[in-house]
């Protein structure tokens, strides 16, 4: 529908929608967050939901702790190899459409924790992330800044064309490998159809010795 | 202490054969409305009675120690933030400790005032969360929680305006502090200090006396004196059993000896009383904070000899605990004389005090499991590592 | 006040009545009961779904000012919207249904447990002359009819194939019907006075008055304490805080509806609080007078608002509640239920009978009460089981 | 005592919803995206880069060290040092990064990069609002984003900021000053020379 | 009470233990005590249950890792070079079996003393790895053993439950032991540093670019 014909209805008393506003009204405005905390930062994410910050004006404070019933996963905290297959599942079991913000530095890329054996570098190998919030942790405004940018992400979907969701678009998968235990690492390490890491541009000058103490 | 050469080692009774069949296996966690983390139970169930209950942890294994081992000292010191993550100034504490003996650094008195005051605030929103997660976890609809984190949040200002950071402090340095208090803090801090009591009164109003909860916690988990003593529990659980064991007052780490406080003593040893200690041990928190608000001298907050970088100790170990929230905190480092510890050990309480988990659950319900879990009081990244 | 006012006042009373009349009056006669049998349902779903959705409002933005938060406050007008929102997400999400499960008992549950939620209000007078069947075993339909949610319940847990759901099914069943009994015994007091199991005639007996006063049963020994037993009762029976242990999300995550996702775990929502709406409006009818307005200077009210406005008042405590308890344990939910419940229950009984049988005076109050309060606290005494729960005093080491 | 303790409870809960129609401690909600906390002056998130000046190339106080490089925990500092040299903030040509990547997806914020930092080059930012939904690109920070001007240093640290600009004034007294006697002593050395050579010129003639 | 009464106090009630002295020299002087494994529960019981001691509380279990190290020492020997006899300086490299040590840090509740510290250790890093448990005496242990066990490769015999506690069950390495190799995870590596830095590198050139 035409903009301006719909604001000149608006003023009319007249609310027109389509049914893609409509939907994606009801998805952005109900984002039910999965009970799911797994470190450090599940804690601002509690202080988020908690009084002063009040993560509830957005309709977000419906913590589901079956996954069922959530839509959207907060990966609040180092994910560990022993935790990953469990994320992973998780992720699964939710109902489409669903969301995953990975909050704070260890979930996006395993942050300090990146140098252990046991620590998975980014969730993001194996589940697709929609928002992705740095910080350690990141403070609880941050989070309802994130919640606010996937709003927004919602917002902007369409409902048809290539540019639709992926629970959308029938041959794209809902669910994910879960990686099995290995003798010394995850099997699979990665989940290739989900994560393809850009390469960097490591430098090939032995830079590292200069300039020390 | 029993006779037995033995370790007290309470076996659960066994049950009939033919109930076997009756039995349900079910797992809690390591994604669980209540097992503060990722923490995962393995139960046997009898209706809903425990027979068994096997604690699997690593969940949140994240290498802590490892990593301590190829970084430099100061390096660790953001590591140990994120141990137990309620409380990361007493977890600084606990290092820079460990380091000063390994290292012979001394700290200035204004340094030593100033670590008090932080750790005794931390121990109080440590202890108001946790009961506002022990309730949580008997069904209360996060009220009690809110009104805890709503205090939390007084205190987390104070930090933040301190240290730069809510949670994750990364505050205290070998031989004292990073930066001195800024100005108004104190004055800030009192006044929160002073609205403390009202809250603990509220929050007494609101729980202590409630039917429901007494009914729920009263000679729920007796944990008796000799168990707690042999397993190695330690903090406000340890206390909730009787004995009279705090590391304020047997190593007098700091300057604790310079404050008059009492140390509250459980009888039972039920979760009732790991409550109503920890609900009494803020208060004695309180007492301390306002002496240490007051008498806080002037004077510098670090040991101008040690160096923010190149530290490194002579060979040689060191092993120093300190009373964190959820109990005997230690680190125990061993030096090589290079710059990163050679060995790096935490002593984690909350680890040692699940050690009883499995005695306190059996033959109650799952009802009680949550509640006895909660009552412990465990933070998985320093369970885990 | 002249006849006019009075005609005007019973007019506005009676408007959803006579506009159902007008409405079906032009259809041929063989249409016409059915007819307006099917505008008063549509009515009926109508009115209660947006009561759910209201509540589910009021319960967030209630519960989140007693924690000193706003609550849902973005989403339309003062958050008013919110459960729009939530519904339309709902409705679009993915039903998913587990590999393993019974497939068709688990499409089958949540239909069935809205359904008996919406056929108990069949025999609820919502006003003067606003029920849908005057039956002559109302009550006794009523409670027969909320049985099935029992069933409901079970089949939903039963059938997910998740250990949670079935503990969930299986703590449900027992407290369900462990409160049924108090729940039906503490009505039955209403049915002995008023001599009849319809739900219009009780509600009639009660909407006379001497002087101002109102005659509901509330205000006798019997009629209160029947009340009381029956609230409490009726709490367990929706599964509300402070038992809510069939769902409760501390121990058992969701318990029995764990695995129902999109618009299934919506109508489980929507079955519970409408049971809750159905158990809190027999109570008004059995109690509080029904759609009777409380003073007799205030029956130019109308009665449906009077009606409302009670269960309204009655949700609120709910929410009140929830707010505030934590939950007790199943083994104390069943003594109690056993134990205190089923005595005070079948005391109340016969404390309605000497009610009945003694001249009127205050020497029949101050028996009754007596015959009430003493048992009270001694059963009171004994549910605790010797285990003496007390506030304690501490020693403290220097 | 059965029931006292829960309408006690039920008290509590009551006075807390009133209460929040009237007394500002029980309402503490900050609605976030329209009311924010007050800024705190020692508050920290990332680190960024301040320079000087106008150019944000040519002002830039880092002189990369590879001190915070080295000394960061997790290792989530990258630098590159330039082949040439410029003017560092205090006057003194100095080596500059070419390239300085921090990966504010693993920075844990402890600000120890600022405790070692011997030219006040990197500093704490307080802002947060980062969320993206590209993890590759939004949170891999190259020199241009870390580069923020010191008035806005100033502005979210003014305590801090104004002590540092002091002792950089101070230094850059002092370099110039020595610069100036350097310059001097060059001159008159200059001038020396040039008299002894025209006194030899002149010997010579 | 002195570390070398507490010697000689269990030197006297524990028959046929050999115990030595570690002395520390940093500035905590809290020096400690090897003790063998054969005697180590007697020892631990009499520590714990003796009067003047009563070291109730075992806080912490530490494992330690002693890599086998390569000493390379000259040695002169006389050899035949070319026939005729000749002093020649060689390079003889031993390299030492290393061990495992287990650390106990003990204090008393009762009598708020300590730490009282107890070492043992292994004979070397490979398969002769068995020391006793003394979780049998004190509780406390059962855990931080298992730790010990599954990080370090430690067996503790009369554990009443060493299984892993940490990494998951099918793990092979004990990754705490200063040469486990980690796997190999470096895709993207956008600040890489040192060994890092080498194997983001060999990372490129394995995916195929430069």
């Amino acid at each position: 529908m035409d903009e301006n014909l719909k604001s000149e209805l608006r003023k009319q008393g007249i609310v027109a929608t389509t049914l893609q506003e409509l939907y994606n009204w009801g998805r952005k405005n109900s984002l039910w967050p999965l009970n799911f905390g797994l470190a450090c930062c599940a804690i601002e994410m509690i202080a988020a939901s908690m009084a002063r910050y009040d993560m509830a004006r957005f309709g977000a404070e419906v913590f589901r702790p079956s996954p069922r019933q959530a839509d959207l996963m907060i990966v609040a905290g180092t994910v560990t190899k022993k935790m990953a297959p469990q994320v992973v599942r998780l992720y699964n079991q939710m109902a489409e459409p669903k969301y995953v913000i990975s909050m704070g530095a260890c979930a996006i890329s395993g942050g300090p924790f990146k140098q252990g054996y046991n620590v998975l570098k980014g969730i993001d190998r194996y589940i697709p992330v929609d928002v992705y919030i740095p910080g350690c942790p990141p403070r609880p405004e941050a989070l309802i800044d994130a919640l606010m940018t996937l709003q927004k992400m919602i917002d902007r979907q369409p409902l048809t064309g290539p540019d639709r969701p992926r629970h959308l678009q029938a041959d794209a998968p809902s669910e994910f490998i879960v990686p099995e235990f290995g003798a010394h690492d995850l099997d699979p390490s990665q989940n290739p159809e989900v994560w393809q890491a850009p390469l960097v541009n490591i430098s090939l000058a032995g830079t590292d010795d200069a300039g020390n103490d | 202490m029993s006779t037995a050469t033995e370790a007290i080692r309470i076996i659960p009774k066994s049950p009939g054969a033919n109930d076997e069949g009756q039995w349900l296996e079910v797992s809690m966690g390591p994604q669980h409305p209540s097992t503060h983390g990722v923490f995962r139970m393995d139960v046997v169930l009898d209706g809903e009675r425990i027979v068994k209950l096997k604690p699997v942890f690593g969940y949140l294994h994240r290498n802590h120690e490892k990593i301590a081992e190829n970084e430099s000292y100061l390096g660790s010191m953001p590591y140990t933030d994120r141990l137990d993550y309620f409380c990361s100034l007493t977890n600084n504490w606990a290092y820079a400790l460990a380091v000063e003996k390994l290292a012979g650094i001394q700290v200035p008195e204004r340094a030593e005032y100033i670590r008090i005051i932080t750790a005794e605030l931390t121990r109080f929103q440590n202890h108001a969360c946790l009961i506002g997660f022990l309730t949580q976890d008997m069904g209360a609809s996060g009220t009690p929680l809110m009104y805890a984190f709503r205090e939390r949040e007084k205190i987390l200002d104070l930090f933040e305006s301190l240290t730069g950071a809510r949670m994750m402090c990364n505050y205290m340095r070998f031989g004292g502090c990073r930066v001195d208090l800024p100005a108004g803090w104190i004055e800030q801090a009192r006044a929160a200090v002073a609205s403390f009591p009202r809250f603990l009164d509220e929050f007494e109003q609101l729980l202590a006396s409630n039917e429901i909860l007494m009914a729920r916690t009263q000679g729920v988990g007796v944990l008796s004196k000799e168990f707690a003593v042999n397993a190695g529990v330690s903090g406000p659980v340890l206390r909730a059993s009787g004995v009279n064991y705090d590391v304020r007052k047997a190593d007098k780490y700091g300057i604790y000896d310079r404050f008059a406080f009492k140390i509250p003593l459980g009888e039972h040893g039920d979760t009732y009383d790991r409550y109503m200690v920890r609900l009494l041990e803020m208060r004695e928190s309180l007492k301390i904070l306002e002496l240490a608000l007051r008498d806080i001298p002037a004077g510098p907050i670090v040991d101008p000899k040690t160096k923010i970088r190149g530290f490194r100790p002579k060979p040689g170990e060191a092993y120093a605990h300190i009373e964190a929230p959820k109990g005997d905190l230690g680190f125990y480092l061993i030096s090589d004389g290079s710059s990163n510890p050679y060995r790096y050990r935490v002593r984690p309480p909350s680890l040692v005090n699940l050690t009883v988990l499995e005695e306190l659950c059996i033959g109650h319900n799952v009802a009680d499991v949550v509640v006895i879990l909660g009552s412990i009081d465990i933070v998985m990244g320093e369970v885990d590592r | 006040m002249t006849l006019s006012m009075f005609q005007a006042i019973d007019q506005i009373d009676q408007i959803f009545v006579t506009s159902q009349h007008r409405l079906v009056s032009d259809l041929p006669a063989e249409f016409q009961s059915i007819s307006s049998a099917i505008l008063s349902v549509i009515a009926i779903v109508l009115v209660f779904a947006l009561l759910f959705a209201i509540t589910t409002v009021l319960e967030r933005k209630g519960l989140g000012r007693m924690q000193n938060r706003y609550g849902p406050n973005r989403v339309g007008p003062c958050g008013f919207f919110q459960p729009l929102a939530d519904g339309v997400k709902s409705l679009t999400k993915e039903d998913l249904v587990p590999r393993t499960a019974d497939q068709l008992v688990h499409f089958l549950a949540p239909v069935l447990l809205v359904m008996a939620a919406f056929l108990a209000y069949a025999v609820l007078p919502v006003g003067r002359n606003m029920v849908l069947v005057n039956l002559n075993a109302g009550v006794l339909y009523f409670f027969a009819v909320g049985s099935l949610v029992e069933l409901a319940v079970f089949m939903a847990g039963w059938s997910s194939r998740n250990k949670y759901s079935l503990l969930g099914a299986m703590r449900a069943i027992a407290q369900m019907i462990s409160y049924e009994v108090p729940l039906v015994l503490a009505s039955i007091v209403v049915i002995m006075a008023a001599g009849s199991l319809s739900t219009v005639s009780i509600v009639d007996m009660q909407a006379s008055y001497t002087g101002i006063w109102p005659h509901w049963f509330v205000f006798t020994p019997w009629g209160f304490a029947g009340f009381a037993l029956f609230m409490i009762a009726a709490t367990a029976e929706s599964n509300r805080s402070p038992f809510d242990l069939p769902e409760g999300e501390s121990e058992i995550i969701a318990g029995y509806y764990i695995e129902y996702s999109g618009f299934k775990f919506a109508l489980f929502f929507l079955g519970e609080y409408l049971g809750m709406f159905a158990t809190s409006a027999m109570a008004i009818t059995l109690f509080l007078g029904g759609w009777a307005a409380p003073f007799s200077f205030l029956t130019w009210i109308p009665s449906y608002l009077w009606f409302f406005a009670k269960l309204v008042l009655l949700i609120l405590i709910f929410i009140w509640i929830r707010g505030t308890l934590p939950r007790l344990r199943m083994d104390q939910l069943m003594s109690f239920a056993w134990q205190f419940m089923l005595p005070m229950t079948l005391l109340n009984l016969f404390v309605a009978g000497v009610w009945h049988f003694m001249p009127a005076g205050i020497v029949r109050w101050l028996v009754c009460i007596a015959l009430l309060v003493a048992p009270a606290i001694l059963l009171s005494r004994s549910l605790k089981q010797g285990k003496k729960f007390a506030v304690r005093h501490y020693r403290f080491a220097e | 005592m059965f029931g006292e303790g829960i309408l006690k409870g039920l008290a509590e809960t009551a006075r807390n919803f009133f209460g929040s129609y009237v007394s500002k401690d029980r309402l503490t909600t900050v609605q976030f995206p329209e009311q924010r906390l007050p800024q705190i002056e020692a508050a920290r998130n990332f680190p960024f880069l301040v320079y000087d000046g106008e150019d944000w190339q040519q002002g830039m106080r880092c002189v990369s060290c590879f001190i915070c490089e080295k000394e960061c925990p997790p290792k989530c500092i990258f630098i590159e040092k330039s082949t040439d040299k410029k003017p560092d903030a205090v006057g003194k040509p100095q080596f500059y990064p070419k390239v300085f990547n921090i990966d504010v997806s693993v920075c844990m914020s402890c600000q120890i990069c600022v405790e070692v930092c011997p030219f006040d080059a990197i500093k704490m930012d307080v802002a947060f609002e980062h969320s993206t939904n590209n993890r590759f690109a939004g949170l891999l920070w190259d020199k241009k984003e870390l580069a923020k001007p010191n008035e806005y240093y100033r502005q979210i640290h003014p305590i801090e900021a104004a002590a540092v600009d002091a002792a950089l004034a101070e230094e850059r007294a002092k370099v110039a000053a020595k610069a100036k006697a350097a310059a001097d002593a060059k001159a008159a050395a200059i001038a020396a020379a040039a008299a002894s050579t025209s006194v030899e010129v002149a010997t010579e003639k | 009470m002195t570390l070398e009464t507490i010697e000689s106090e269990i030197e006297a009630n524990v028959p046929g233990c050999v115990l030595e002295i570690v002395s520390n020299p940093s500035p905590s002087g809290q020096h400690s005590l090897r003790i063998d494994p054969a005697h180590a529960v007697a020892i631990a019981t009499f520590l714990r249950d003796a009067e003047p001691l009563r070291l109730d509380y075992c806080s912490n279990v530490t494992g330690v890792d002693w890599p086998g190290k390569e000493i390379s020492e000259k040695v002169k020997i006389k050899k035949l070079v070319d026939g005729v006899e000749q002093e020649v300086e060689e390079v003889r490299k031993t390299q030492t079996l290393g061990h495992l040590e287990v650390v106990y840090h003990l204090y008393s509740m009762e009598k708020k003393h300590g730490p009282v510290i107890l070492r043992m250790s292994t004979e070397d890093r490979a398969d002769r790895v068995h020391l006793p448990s003394l979780t049998p005496v004190w509780r406390s242990a059962e855990f931080q053993e298992r730790e010990i066990f599954d990080l370090y490769g430690v067996i503790f015999d009369g554990h009443p439950d060493l299984r892993r506690i940490l990494m998951w069950d099918g793990f092979q390495d004990h990754p705490m032991r200063r040469d486990y190799v980690e796997p190999d995870d470096f895709e993207y590596e956008p600040t890489p540093h040192d060994e890092v830095l080498e194997r983001a590198r060999q990372h490129r050139t394995i995916m195929g670019v430069q």
